[in-house]
């Protein structure tokens, strides 16, 4: 699964996109997120406040209980702030 | 409709690095048509702001190449299924963009001053909470040289006045 | 400010019998400054329509010189005290407008998008039913080749809902 | 005083301008009306329903029991259709 990042997520991460291949019991777009904080540095940093990080799956905004069932590109960022 | 674009032309989105001229991409939305009663064009610059951190010199836009278009996409699909539009386009620039050049741009045609009105903002609206664009100021008084523009929550009640379920 | 025009060249009005360019006045009004935030144009544009009598080949416009212009002039300034606008023009032909041509062009200009949005739809709204300007329709197939438009009761409801008093 | 005419006021009248000196009696832009429309033929036509006539006093609108009061210019529309 390829997971991407945006804007100050991506600084705090220092990646703009990864492969990861989370456990079984990761299944929703929240359960990813607890996951890749838990890794510690920069994903903690990016991570740590979980209600002003928003996803896309497979570019579709997502809610974070939404499933993650196959979805390929996964991508975490700050509320929009475009236009 | 007899002598104007095909309807494919006629609604299109655009994600480009180049400045753009608000005053082309609206004329040739009605341009050679004679069934078009009003045309509204929005155009979104970048402002000379100053804070106790100094003057902005310019604003970076970073995108999500992709699924920027395909959701600016679906919010003229939204826009298009509310009024009776004859023409819309949305151009939205990312990268460095200084104060005085536009950001976005949205035209509508409609026989309708209302809906061009309405859907003009709608599109706005819509752009401003949901398109994957996210703004950097750059002014090199500040803390890093500047920061992440915040989202506004003024922003999401304006999409949200729109009815849930949009975009 | 800095380096925008003056205050008095920012809002305008003006009639007149030749088509106008849409697009340089509006490009005018926010050209070298880097305070403007949002720019909105509204283009009206005479419409091809076909009734039962056949098609519309123009439109006709008459107005009251002296008093159209002073009376844009009272709406422009019931705008500028509503809302924060740093530029605003209207401009309104009169004469012979064939179907394609604009008819009537506003823009606003404004730090907010709210604002510039709000005040063009207020101009317009004002315009259509207090602005001293009567269309007759040139249609030939019509029984006196055609008749003067009558006010809708539309256009009185999109400017009542702005409050008494104005314009 | 000078009393103008637009679009199909205009038209039934058949002219552009007038100069009219009213009686005294004739106070209000509504007696105007009244006392052109009692003058028979074009200006009768025009002025057959008042309810559709709109005025302006010197150059501003006016309601019809506006007082004439030492205006120098009046005149007489239908509803307006511009923009």
């Amino acid at each position: 699964m390829k997971v991407l990042y945006f804007a100050w997520l991506r600084e705090r991460v220092g990646l703009t996109e990864e492969e990861v291949d989370p456990p079984a019991d990761v299944h929703t777009v929240a359960d990813l997120a607890r996951w890749l904080q838990a890794r510690g540095g920069g994903h903690a940093h990016a991570f740590e406040n979980p209600a002003v990080v928003r996803a896309a799956l497979d570019r579709r905004h997502v809610k974070p209980d939404a499933p993650l069932a196959g979805a390929r590109e996964v991508a975490f960022f700050p509320p929009m702030t475009g236009g | 409709m007899a002598d104007g674009p095909p309807a494919s032309d006629a609604f299109s989105v655009r994600v480009q690095a180049d400045a753009f001229d608000a005053t082309r991409e609206a004329a040739t939305l009605a341009h050679g048509r004679t069934d078009v009663g009003a045309v509204v064009t929005f155009t979104g610059l970048c402002r000379a702001d100053e804070t106790a951190d100094g003057p902005l010199t310019a604003l970076h836009l970073e995108h999500y190449p992709g699924m920027a278009e395909a959701e600016m996409g679906r919010i003229l699909d939204e826009a298009r299924a509310r009024w009776p539009l004859q023409g819309a386009r949305i151009v939205h620039r990312h990268g460095r963009i200084v104060p005085g050049e536009g950001i976005v741009l949205v035209v509508t045609a409609s026989p309708h001053r209302g809906a061009a009105f309405a859907a003009a903002e709608f599109l706005m609206d819509w752009l401003k909470t949901s398109a994957p664009f996210w703004k950097k100021e750059e002014r090199p008084g500040a803390p890093d040289d500047g920061a992440w523009v915040e989202a506004k929550a003024t922003d999401d009640d304006a999409a949200e006045r729109w009815g849930a379920g949009a975009a």
